[in-house]
């Protein structure tokens, strides 16, 4: 069973929960940010949208809901957690992942389609990928920015963590397509185990040719293979 | 306590209704009362000048389901779900502080749908500015866009399509207009209705605070920047989606049986509304409604517009499961009053009777007006002026497209779009851009909506009953040209003042237009608003009634969007009707001239274009449809190439005597480009149509050139001309 | 101009919400210090603060300009007061 | 606990950019500044400022409770610095 937190203020948590059920197939329910039992669960995710209307910073009051200490006691377990957009801002601020995420380059919101290249396998959300492999997802934020200071940032490539970046539709790496000001182009970092991940764009909404595209199910099923193997 | 002589012109009323609030009160009004009737008998909720007009509005067709007078209109899209919508303007509060203006014009639309029970699914924005090449302009132009981009993308509503047209004549009085969507079952639809005397008032959300007293009477003057004496509203999209989850799922019991939100004139037009739908009486103690404030008065209370409040009238029985429900979303739940059964309307104050007058007084007896209406003179003349321009080389065609390509009108509007999230909530199969109308899918049905807001407000200046019409016309067959059957529509009408007969001309002028072209088309009127006295030192907006229609597709799947594949041929579909060059965008955008009668529309033969073109999509013979409209054949047929990324060849046959800008650029009624893959372009060609309709074949979406008969212009260069048109205008805004 | 009299300064702009106005950001952040356990704290209000380093020939003219600057273009008057603070930056910080 | 000592506190937390972390909007400032004829400018940061009424026994202790608040919620060390001051209000201020 996936559990999809919802924090107040969520507004992915719709489109993440549909994506599992309808277009995965994976079992698939919302979790409270009260609930602390978690004991029932195989994987999370924490979806987009704005949690405490972004007060403050995005995640940052999110990150001391009531969920959040059982959930980091998942995580090292090794326990697969998926963090999308506010997802993943949470996440940071958790210290569940490494960085931060700023404010979008221009000061603005911006919602368009991206590439993203893979660039490592070995985690749990893009085990199902090919080396590489260029996904099209759409991005929907105003703090998407990664961040961090260039030593960390260089550990994360030794480590390889860096699990995606904004590219061009061919695959080249260039700052017209890291839209957001993000440093190195990140799109998506995992924890150093690799359990868990967080991405900017929104593989939940790109689960469905009619609504714009399907790349996102490479990511969204990922872990249903990754637990129908660890189980 | 007596009312200080003239105290009634400070809340806008003028002597003679006031001494019409004493007759029927036999009494002088007590002040709160007074601020009230001030509210209540504003143009914004009283529809003085508006009310007589819109009875001429057809209003029924078997899909309706709710017609105007609730919080919004609802239609039935087909298995068992109903789609509820209306559009509002926010445009005084958005002149004074445009991004909290916007914010909060969104968040008080999406309260009106999700207040009859639905779940909003989209948001549409049409808007009004004067040009960019004023700073102020370009900081309302971007602040308002920022606006309705943070709360829409807050609440986890996508906005998915809209319209923006820039004119000198909204310098002083930007428009905002937001327009929302909402789906929910038949038998959920809720109704704001107060019934049971002994039922709880309870108000849930905010705290109220001193935020926009006073918010609708001054929205009903000509000074916007008298329009906010108290505290400008600053809007809570994380206390709204609150608010907004909480009320559904209060809908899922049957505790509650009316809400409504608290929108302009706040408690005092939700209490009076609530007791004057039902036939009712409400009781309600302001000391009870809890406060952000220290120190505020009954008069204050009744008059604030905090905004993200709500009230709920529940069965005694169910207030504890109410208050246990709302708490659990982080509210507050208070209860305040009580339905009584005498029809009157008590506000105490502590338990001391600040009002206590019969609902109906503030509604029913709320006078209108017919005023005399004459049309500005200057305006007659410009419509009378002959075009006097020279026509173009053939080889001109091509800067000429590039110039209306580039323009602020007819640009790019990928710049706005892009600040509002459109993908959430997957259900967005046809996005901005991609099409005239954007289409939804209906989850768990093959169904889907397509939805278009639109309004020549050029048109609407040179001859308001005939711009109204094409208004309607070109909403409905935007919608059309996603594949999609109009059902029906929704309507703001910003105008001037409609004290002043050239206001009123326009007005009244504008509304027969649309009553007659809702009724030739078959798009019944479900819901709208009215915001006039849009005008400033004697300069009023140009007409604007903005129209928003919404049609349903049965096959999703099916839907079309504007994008042809490389390799399709393309074919006018049209009346017949010779294009025009008065009120044209060419003439406005490439001579500066806003002059000249706008192109004649017949509504049958606009029904029969329509209908036409969902007969051949239905049988599959269409791959990629555009309307037809501002800045001509030679635009659209760029449009298309530029959403497609393939260009475009195109011939057109001059005949003698005519105009050639007219042929490429000028403008008529009723017509649609549709492309088709060449393998089917056969039985494109042998359809039948009906008699008034014709197809003509124009070319081939192909190469890398837009060509258009001599002229070629590379497409990259029309692309970058194309997408920089709001940039380059709006700097660094 | 001479510039032996100029010299650089650091101007402190702080940017609140108007009395009255609204603040859900403040409220918000109320909310998360009160979920921390901070029961002590009643209130919360959030804005924003600007460091701006300029030159002027002395404290008067450079909190004159910095007041300019947050009316016309750091605060919005409409919703928001502001206050200026002004002090020298010693070469060494800079 | 004794009410007698504990009064009302107001702690001003500021926040800001640690160095080596972009400051989009201070530079947007900056540039918005000179276009309106601000050339003395030569730099901007925009932070952050959080005004928190607190009750405390004492300016240290609510020195202590704001400084945690910052710490813990109000800042993130991972791209922020912050510091904080605390002064009393009196009961008409309020
Ligand atoms: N204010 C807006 N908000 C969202 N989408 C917009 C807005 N203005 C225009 N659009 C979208 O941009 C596209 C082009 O708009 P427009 O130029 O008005 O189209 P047309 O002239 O074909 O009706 C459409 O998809 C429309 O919905
Ligand atoms: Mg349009």
């Amino acid at each position: 069973m996936i559990g999809v937190i919802t924090f107040p203020g969520s507004n992915g948590d719709h489109d993440a929960l549909h994506s599992l059920i309808d277009d995965i197939g994976a079992p698939a329910e919302y979790v409270d940010y009260r609930q602390t039992d978690l004991a029932r669960y195989d994987a999370f995710v924490l979806p987009g949208g704005f949690s405490y209307g972004d007060a403050l910073r995005c995640g940052a009051i999110a990150r001391f809901a009531p969920v959040m200490a059982p959930l980091a006691e998942f995580a090292e377990r090794g326990g697969p957690i998926l963090g999308i957009c506010n997802g993943f801002q949470v996440l940071t601020e958790a210290h569940l992942l490494p960085g931060a995420l700023l404010r979008n380059e221009t000061l603005k919101f911006h919602c368009f389609w991206t590439h993203i290249k893979i660039e490592q396998l070995d985690n749990a959300w893009t085990a199902g990928c090919k080396a590489g492999e260029i996904l099209r997802l759409p991005v929907a934020h105003g703090e998407g920015a990664f961040f961090a200071d260039d030593d960390t940032l260089d550990q994360l490539e030794a480590n390889g963590q860096i699990v995606a970046r904004y590219c061009e539709p061919d695959g080249t790496i260039t700052p017209g397509a890291n839209a957001n000001g993000s440093a190195r182009s990140i799109a998506a970092v995992s924890n150093r185990q690799g359990n868990v991940l967080g991405l900017m764009p929104h593989p939940e909404r790109a689960t469905n040719e009619l609504v714009g595209g399907a790349d996102g199910v490479k990511i969204m099923s990922s872990a249903l293979n990754f637990l129908n193997v660890a189980v | 306590m007596t009312i200080a002589p003239g105290a009634w012109r400070e809340v806008a009323l003028s002597d003679e209704e006031y001494h019409q609030i004493v007759e029927l009160l036999g009494r002088e009004p007590r002040p709160v009362e007074l601020g009230m009737f001030g509210s209540m008998w504003s143009e914004h909720c009283g529809y003085k000048h508006s009310r007589p007009l819109l009875k001429g509005f057809p209003t029924e067709a078997p899909w309706v389901l709710e017609g105007p007078g609730e919080n919004a209109g609802a239609i039935d899209a087909g298995d068992g779900l109903a789609i509820v919508f209306k559009v509002e303007s926010h445009n005084h509060p958005s002149a004074v502080e445009p991004y909290e203006g916007a914010a909060t014009g969104v968040g008080g639309i999406v309260r009106d749908i999700f207040t009859m029970g639905a779940r909003p699914i989209a948001i549409l924005n049409a808007l009004r500015f004067g040009p960019l090449d004023s700073a102020r302009n370009r900081y309302l132009f971007d602040n308002v866009v920022g606006g309705i981009g943070g709360y829409g993308n807050c609440l986890g509503i996508p906005t998915v399509g809209g319209e923006v047209f820039f004119d000198p004549s909204y310098n002083g009085n930007p428009l905002v207009n937001a327009m929302c969507i909402g789906v929910t079952k038949h038998d959920a639809i809720m109704r704001a209705r107060g019934q049971g005397p002994g039922n709880v008032i309870m108000v849930i959300g905010a705290d109220t605070g001193r935020d926009g007293l006073h918010g609708a009477t001054f929205s009903s003057v000509e000074d916007p920047e008298a329009s906010h004496r108290g505290v400008i509203q600053v809007g809570n999209p994380f206390l709204e989606k609150l608010l907004l989850e909480a009320c559904l799922e209060l809908l899922q019991g049957d505790d509650v049986v009316a809400m409504q939100d608290l929108g302009a004139a706040g408690m005092t037009s939700s209490t009076v509304e609530v007791a004057s739908r039902g036939g009712v009486g409400a009781e309600i103690d302001v000391a009870l409604v809890p406060r952000r404030e220290e120190g505020m008065t009954a008069y204050e209370v009744m008059m604030s517009e905090s905004q993200e409040r709500m009230l709920l009238v529940v069965r005694p029985e169910g207030v504890e499961r109410v208050r246990e429900i709302v708490e659990r979303w982080s509210l507050n739940a208070a209860a305040i009053g009580h339905v009584t059964d005498d029809g009157m309307v008590r506000v105490l104050d502590d338990g001391e009777i600040a009002c206590e007058v019969p609902a109906e007084l503030f509604t029913d007896a709320c006078p209108t007006y017919v005023r005399y209406a004459e049309e500005n003179p200057k305006i007659t003349a410009a419509r009378e002026t002959a075009i006097a321009v020279d026509d173009i080389e053939p080889s001109a065609v091509g800067e000429t497209l590039l110039a209306l390509l580039g323009s602020a009108n007819l640009g790019s509007r990928r710049p706005v779009w892009e600040r509002y999230d459109h993908t959430i909530l997957t259900n967005t199969v046809v996005g901005p851009g991609q099409g005239d109308a954007a289409v939804l899918r209906l989850k768990g049905t093959k169904r889907g909506i397509a939805t278009a807001i639109d309004c020549n407000s050029r048109y609407c200046w040179l001859d308001p009953e005939l711009g109204a019409k094409h208004a309607v016309a070109e909403a409905s067959r935007n919608v059309v040209c996603s594949g999609a059957k109009p059902l029906a529509m929704t309507n703001c009408l910003n105008f001037g003042n409609p004290e002043k007969p050239a206001g009123y001309y326009q007005l009244s002028r504008a509304v027969a237009g649309l009553a007659e072209a809702c009724r030739v088309l078959g798009v019944p009127v479900v819901s709208g608003n009215v915001s006039l006295y849009n005008e400033t030192a004697d300069l009023a907006v140009m007409p604007t009634p903005t129209v928003g229609v919404v049609g349903v597709i049965e096959d999703v799947t099916q839907r079309l969007t504007m994008v042809p594949k490389p390799g399709d041929r393309f074919f006018l579909l049209h009346a017949g009707n010779a294009p025009t060059l008065g009120g044209s965008a060419y003439l406005a955008d490439v001579h500066g001239q806003t002059i000249g009668a706008p192109p004649a529309i017949d509504l049958d033969k606009e029904a029969a274009v329509q209908s036409a073109l969902l007969d051949l999509a239905a049988q599959g013979l269409v791959s990629a449809a555009h309307d037809c409209s501002e800045g001509g054949l030679a635009v659209a047929v760029a449009d298309m190439s530029l959403a497609a990324g393939t260009g475009v060849k195109m011939d057109l046959a001059i005949a003698d005597g005519e105009r050639r800008d007219a042929a490429w650029f000028g403008e008529a009624p009723s017509r649609i480009l549709l492309t088709i893959s060449p393998d089917k372009a056969d039985r494109v060609v042998s359809a039948r149509l009906p008699e008034s309709v014709q197809l003509t074949e124009l070319g081939t979406f192909e190469g890398d050139l837009i060509q258009l008969g001599d002229a070629g212009v590379p497409l990259a260069q029309a692309k970058r001309v194309f997408d920089s048109a709001l940039q380059s205008e709006s700097g660094d805004a | 101009m001479t510039i032996t009299n100029s010299s650089k300064w650091l101007a402190s702009v702080t940017v609140f919400p108007k009395t009255g106005v609204n603040d859900p950001e403040g409220e918000a952040i109320l909310g998360g210090l009160g979920q921390l356990g901070y029961s002590e704290v009643s209130r919360v209000r959030a804005g924003r603060i600007f460091r701006v380093q300029l030159t002027a020939d002395s404290a008067e003219a450079a909190l004159t300009r910095a007041n300019r600057m947050a009316e016309q273009l750091l605060s919005n008057p409409v919703i928001e007061q502001f206050s200026v603070e002004v002090e020298p930056i010693s070469d060494q910080v800079k």
